[in-house]
């Protein structure tokens, strides 16, 4: 296997989640918002293994169990938001859950 | 090399993702983009992880999100009405700032010092070992957030049923 | 006897207490025993106390009442201190406090604030008494304050009128200013001897300070400030002409007796400060001299009859003051008392005047008076004679003539001094006869409508006597040369040194003198029986001159211009607070703020998000482009 | 244990006459008149008791330790000296007489009122006893939150905004007084290892003249505040314009007064160089107060809002006096305390009574009352001559203390204070002419006082001619506290002789025993 610089891996994670920002920040549809959180989680993960792999340790994949955890009940816990302001909404339009506007 | 074609991978497919208008087909964008970043755990000697990636991510995530949007019953017009959404100006303001995002990304990442990845592999034994060495009390923690995310899911997706005369309803209508 | 000198105060207080409390349920013949049986019951027991006072042949006499308060080095009593001086003075207050009493069970008798109006007049008594009484400068201004209470009380006493109201107030407040600097005199006078008994003051100020210490001499000016406010001297006079808004009795008893009088009182106590401080006590005359000689000839212009006498008594307080100013502390007291009787008889005489014509204040409405009225004629007469110091027969001449003998021959006297008490005492002469003629010659123009009864008449008539009897206890050099008076208060007011070889001329001023009184009643009867015309051309030609004088040297207008208006207008324009401006300005900002930043809040996710990227953004800039 | 027992009796009595009030509103009112008298028979149970023969070097009278929490040195500690005495008989007689001006003109939510009144009074209560610092700031903010209520719910027409405004004010000065706390504590612990808020031990720190003007201004502002001194003192008029009679009485009767005994309790004694430092200012300030609160008076039409002003201007001689650092100065402020609450809550009261009678604080439309009531009259007259500081009344006693000790500080403000009594005669004949004298304008045909309301009153005007005559007393218990400099010091004796459960206890911070 080639040995990898490690910068190359930070950057793809890097990357992979500007991707996901930019998502969020564009749609407005919330289904699609909440995939691009799992974009920057996974982005993030991906870090945090690069990290793990340049010093041989197991703690960089003990952090992504960790995100994957949180990512799972983040996931579980959205769409059941999702659902009630579908509910609620008839909509998927985040701009229309604008209720808590100052 | 196999790296390089990996990460090329993931980066279109992630493009792809962000660019549909169509759920279905942004989140089978997603799982190749997952799969691809699965395939470069595999390579960064973290195997187990990789495994997960798969299993969890691209796996369970995703399908429970289309669970979501099966139960949602979209139709075509929602297709149209993203479309509608996507306008090009949208791109500029987001773009503009994540980019400047990435651009200190990487100049961080250039200007530090030239590092070479570890090649050894770190098995799902030595993961396992921290998990539940140093890094107990962690999982206690996420076994709770876990817990509350069941117990906050069932409860917000739970259907609260109305009741509400008959009279008063139609009266509504 | 003399252990019941705490009584003597008690008594009117007592009196006063029931008054207030119960006076409302009081018969009107029950108040008055009260009201003026207390004093009487007073004035009985100073005659005792002053009986055994002088028969003991001590200096002083002390009661301590009991320790007032007591905290560092401050250490007051509430003690009583007898001594030659302040006898004069309970004398004066509760024998002609009691005539008075007695003449406004008359006066009053119809009033339905009865029982208040005596309870208000007993309580200044008692304040008098402990003004006088007091063993230290603490009660001294217990007392003090207590009288100026009273007067603002009393002047304000028909309260529905709201003039009576504005003069009341006037008093109070004008006072308060001379008391302001009496006060600070106070704290002075305690930062050098940590004590403030006037005794151990006097015994302790000659050993301190040395003739003229600046700190003697500020002290002394601060205490002449209170002296000045309560006297009615320049430049506080003017609240006593307005102070007449009060009922008769009271300007005789407060603004003409024995009030107005404390500062003479005061100066008099404090005589060894004056005396190591000579720049205050020339002041002191310069005062007396400049006063006496404006409010006479203000008083030469007035027309209601009380405003002529009031100005009449800032003018004779003046002489007092003029007196002390010369050293003659003796003299000072002397024409005090003598003071205390013709003005009193005056006043009263007056009143009994203003009542029988219905309420009648313009002397150019009476008239014709002489012979309907004989008694209060014939008294009012002889309080006039003794009050423009007619020669031989009254005992105003023999004060005032002491008063201006020493001004011309003592020591510290001068010839401006002398000056102006002469020509003040031309001017008394006319003005008081101007009064005289007007009221009871001419024809009549008023009605009369109440006839006095005794309980009026036999207080002017022992007045009267005491007017033109009081002075032969003091008779000059030339004539008799009698000293009983001084000679009693010698041990306690040193006697005047007089220039050298000066003597001989006494006869000289005594001459002069009784001419020019004698020339002014001659010149008042030509003005206003012989040629009334006259009066009126002079008064026409010298229109001006005659507002000037009749509005009290516009003194009033100058202190509304300078003090009264702009305190008002700060006052007023500030009602809002101006300091709140700047917290409400505060709530405003902070609401301009809130109105601004709640537009972030739109609750639109997208711009949260947008918010957590800047934010980002910057973060990331600043730790990479600012080194530490 | 007594001194609990004050504190506690209040508490539970206000709970009680809340819940009493379901069943019957006029055993609510009596409940709590009971209550408060119980504890104002205690206090002069304890002065007659022991108070009367205190000496200089025996001078607290009362001391209760109970460890409260133990690992931040934070104690229920009460004492008792000359000070809290007097404060607390004052506190407990105003209380009466605000519970007793309420009966008629308190008709909703009865309970709610009564358990407020008698928790500020609690609140009060705390915060002249308590002895350590935590304790000191807890019941500061007891005493806040209610008299917000009490305002905020019964008050007049602009009662929300006059209790936020006070409610700010109070609070935002307090957290800086819980900052500088906060630091003195660690500051101390730090310097003795001892980590404690209680007060004898605060005492002790060191401080460098930097750090100590920067906590002692922590304290002053809360207290300035409270007091208040000109500019800080707009929350005042409105406060007690709108608050109803009880607690416009409470407000300038007690909770200014919290003010001037932090001054004299904390600030003084633990930053006595600071202090002197500022105190130039501080008298200036205070001076500022005497001759801004008197002009302010003097234009004022609400009666309520001219007495307030006139607090105001009679605070300032607090604030002259606390800084002139001598004892004449320092009884003169400990005199004016007292008799500024008995005469200002006198003229609320009176207020409250026209208010009751009339509908209108207005004085422009009152006028030539006295016919109709001369008693009123009479009392009024009492008081408004103790705002002017007429002789023979307490208030004179304390404001020629006050200025005879301040004129051996500083000369030329003293001077300029002196003067203020000349606007304090405008402003309060000013009350006088208009309420009561001159002409009845609007022909108010009003009744003289009620048998209540003489019994509320009555009180009063002996207590302040007592004042006047016969102030020995007061000046004799508060003696200890202001002549003696080691005044707290002394307290070792009793503490030690009360102080039988010497709880060994580790501080949190205590880091040296932390280390295993």
């Amino acid at each position: 296997m080639n040995v990898l610089p490690v910068e190359m891996g930070l950057l793809l994670a890097g990357v992979l989640f500007t991707l996901g920002l930019i998502s969020v920040l564009i749609r407005r549809n919330i289904i699609f918002m909440l995939i691009s959180v799992e974009i920057m989680l996974n982005a993030a993960g991906l870090a945090f293994i690069v990290a793990g792999s340049r010093w041989a340790q197991a703690d960089g994949q003990v952090m992504f169990i960790f995100i994957l955890t949180m990512a799972a009940a983040e996931v579980s816990v959205g769409l059941a938001l999702i659902l009630q302001i579908y509910h609620h909404l008839k909509t998927l339009d985040s701009d229309a859950a604008d209720k808590m506007s100052g | 090399m196999a790296f390089y074609i990996a990460s090329i991978i993931a980066i279109l497919a992630t493009i792809m993702v962000i660019t549909r208008y169509n759920m279905i087909h942004a989140l089978l964008y997603l799982v190749v983009s997952f799969l691809a970043v699965a395939v470069i755990f595999f390579m960064l000697g973290a195997p187990f992880v990789a495994a997960l990636e798969v299993i969890i991510y691209a796996g369970a995530i995703v399908v429970l999100i289309i669970f979501v949007i099966m139960m949602l019953n979209l139709k075509e017009e929602s297709v149209e009405q993203e479309r509608k959404w996507f306008s090009k100006n949208i791109w500029i303001g987001p773009g503009i700032l994540s980019l400047v995002l990435l651009g200190e990304l990487a100049y961080i990442l250039i200007t530090s010092e030239r590092v070479l990845l570890n090649n050894s592999v770190v098995d799902s034994k030595a993961v396992g070992m921290s998990l539940y060495g140093p890094y107990i009390i962690g999982v206690e923690l996420c076994g709770l957030l876990l817990m509350a995310g069941i117990v906050g899911a069932y409860h917000l997706g739970r259907q609260r049923r109305k009741v509400v005369h008959r009279f008063l309803e139609k009266a509504e209508e | 006897m003399i252990k019941l000198l705490w009584l003597i105060p008690t008594l009117p207080f007592l009196s006063a207490l029931i008054l207030i409390l119960v006076g409302s349920r009081l018969s009107w013949r029950v108040a008055a025993r009260i009201g003026a049986g207390s004093i009487g019951l007073a004035a009985l027991l100073t005659i005792l106390v002053g009986y055994e006072f002088l028969s003991s042949g001590k200096d002083a006499y002390l009661h301590v009442a009991w320790n007032w308060f007591q905290a560092g080095d401050l250490s007051t009593t509430f003690a009583f201190y007898l001594d030659s001086l302040s006898m004069v003075f309970i004398f004066v207050i509760t024998f002609v406090g009691f005539l008075i009493h007695i003449y406004s069970i008359e006066f009053m008798q119809e009033d339905e604030g009865f029982s208040r109006f005596f309870a208000y007049l007993n309580l200044f008594v008692c304040s008098m008494l402990i003004l006088v009484l007091a063993d230290n400068l603490v009660l001294l201004y217990l007392g003090w304050e207590g009288v100026g209470l009273c007067s603002y009380l009393l002047i304000g006493f028909w309260y529905s009128e709201e003039k009576n109201g504005y003069a009341a107030r006037k008093a109070f407040i004008i006072t308060r200013v001379g008391d302001t600097a009496m006060a600070i005199g106070l704290f002075m006078l305690f930062t050098v001897f940590h004590t403030l008994n006037i005794q151990d003051i006097l015994t302790q100020a000659p050993l301190v300070w040395t003739t003229g210490a600046s700190m003697a001499v500020l002290i002394a000016f601060l205490l002449l400030g209170g002296a000045v406010g309560k006297s009615a001297q320049l430049p506080l006079q003017t609240w006593l002409p307005d102070a007449m808004a009060g009922p008769s009795p009271v300007s005789a008893l407060i603004h003409a007796a024995t009030m107005v009088t404390a500062g003479v009182y005061l100066i008099t106590r404090m005589h060894i400060v004056y005396e190591l401080a000579p720049l205050a006590q020339l002041w002191v005359g310069i005062i007396g001299a400049v006063t006496l000689l404006i409010a006479g000839f203000s008083a030469l212009t007035q027309f209601d009859l009380k405003r002529v006498l009031a100005y009449s008594t800032i003018s004779q307080i003046g002489y007092m003051f003029l007196a002390m100013g010369v050293g003659a502390w003796s003299a000072a007291v002397f024409h005090f008392m003598i003071h205390a009787f013709f003005k009193a008889l005056l006043f009263l005489a007056a009143g009994a005047v203003i009542m029988a014509l219905h309420h009648e204040h313009d002397m150019f409405r009476m008239g014709g008076l002489k012979n309907k009225l004989p008694t209060i004629y014939w008294t009012f007469l002889i309080g006039a004679a003794s009050l423009a110091a007619l020669p031989f027969i009254t005992a105003g001449f023999y004060s005032k003539d002491q008063i201006l003998w020493l001004a011309w021959a003592g020591e510290k006297g001068n010839l401006w001094f002398f000056l102006a008490a002469l020509t003040g005492a031309v001017v008394t002469a006319v003005y008081t006869f101007r009064m005289v003629f007007i009221t009871f010659f001419g024809e009549a123009k008023t009605k009369i409508s109440h006839v006095p009864g005794m309980r009026i008449t036999i207080p002017l008539v022992i007045l009267a006597a005491l007017s033109l009897l009081g002075g032969f206890i003091e008779l000059p050099h030339t004539l008799g040369h009698l000293t009983l008076f001084s000679d009693y208060l010698s041990p306690l007011l040193p006697s005047v040194t007089l220039k050298e070889g000066i003597e001989s001329t006494e006869w000289a001023i005594q001459l002069v003198t009784a001419a020019l009184a004698l020339g002014g009643v001659y010149f008042a009867y030509i003005l206003y029986v012989k040629q009334p015309k006259l009066s009126d051309e002079i008064k026409s030609s010298t229109f001006e001159l005659h507002q000037f004088w009749f509005r009290g040297w516009d003194f009033d207008a100058l202190y509304n211009l300078v003090f009264v208006r702009p305190f008002v207008y700060l006052s007023r324009i500030n009602k809002n607070d101006v300091i709140d401006q700047f917290y409400t300005g505060l709530v405003q900002i902070t609401e301009y703020f809130n109105t601004a930043f709640v537009k972030t809040q739109s609750g639109i996710l997208r711009w949260y998000v947008m918010g957590i990227v800047v934010g980002a953004i910057l973060i990331m800039t600043i730790s990479l482009f600012v080194q530490p | 244990m007594m001194l609990a027992s004050l504190i506690a009796i209040l508490m539970v009595g206000g709970i009680a006459a809340g819940f009493l009030a379901r069943v019957n509103q006029t055993a609510c009112r009596w409940l709590s008149l009971i209550t408060v008298t119980i504890a104002f028979g205690i206090i002069l149970f304890i002065w007659i008791d022991e108070g009367l023969s205190m000496t200089l070097t025996d001078s607290w009278l009362r001391d209760l330790y109970i460890p409260w929490i133990p690992s931040f040195g934070i104690a229920f500690h009460l004492a008792m000296d000359g000070l809290s005495l007097l404060m607390l008989a004052l506190t407990f007689f105003l209380g009466i007489l605000a519970v007793l001006v309420s009966w008629k003109e308190i008709q909703y939510r009865v309970g709610f009122f009564h358990f407020n009144l008698l928790w500020v009074l609690a609140g009060i209560t705390g915060v002249f006893l308590t002895m350590d610092l935590f304790l000191f700031y807890f019941f500061w903010e007891v005493m806040l939150i209610p008299m917000y209520f009490l305002i905020g719910i019964w008050g007049h027409e602009n009662k929300q905004y006059a209790a936020y405004k006070f409610f700010i004010f109070t609070q935002a000065s307090g957290l800086l007084m819980l900052l500088a706390i906060l630091a003195l504590y660690f500051i101390h612990g730090e310097q003795t290892g001892i980590y404690s808020f209680d007060y004898f031990a605060l005492l002790n720190t060191t401080l460098t003249p930097d750090t100590a003007r920067w906590l002692m201004c922590g304290f002053l502002i809360a207290f300035v505040v409270k007091l208040p001194v000109v500019p800080l003192h707009t929350w005042l008029p409105d406060a007690h314009t709108e608050a109803p009679t009880a607690g416009s009485v409470l407000l300038a009767g007690l909770l200014l007064k919290t003010g001037a005994y932090g001054l004299i309790r904390f600030v003084l004694p633990i930053f006595p160089e600071a202090a002197a430092s500022i105190a130039p200012i501080a008298m200036l300030l205070g001076v500022v107060g005497i001759i801004y609160g008197a002009v302010q008076a003097y234009s004022q039409t609400d009666f309520k809002r001219l007495v307030a002003y006139t607090s105001v201007s009679h605070m300032g001689f607090i604030m002259l006096g606390v800084f002139a650092f001598n004892e004449l100065a320092m009884q003169g402020v400990v005199m004016q305390m007292i008799t500024h609450g008995i005469s200002t809550g006198a003229l609320f009261i009176i207020a409250g009574v026209l208010y009751e009678r009339i509908h209108t604080r207005d004085i422009l439309r009152m006028g030539g009352m006295w016919k109709k009531v001369p008693f009123m009259g009479t009392v009024a007259m009492v008081f408004v001559m103790a705002s002017l500081g007429l002789p023979g009344l307490g208030n004179f006693i304390a404001e020629f203390m006050t200025l005879i000790g301040a004129w051996q500080a500083n000369k030329l403000l003293t001077i300029i204070a002196t003067a203020g009594l000349v606007f304090a005669t405008a402003y309060s004949l000013r009350i006088m002419q208009k309420v009561f004298l001159g002409k009845n304008i609007e022909g108010h045909g009003i009744t003289d006082l009620s048998l209540r309301e003489k019994f509320i009153l009555v009180p009063l005007c002996i207590a302040i001619i007592w004042l006047g005559l016969f102030p020995q007393q007061v000046i004799n218990t508060a003696k200890p506290t202001v002549a003696n400099g080691s005044h707290a010091k002394n307290h070792a004796a009793i503490h030690n002789r009360t102080r039988t459960d010497n709880v060994q206890y580790t501080s949190a911070f205590d880091t040296e025993r932390r280390k295993p």
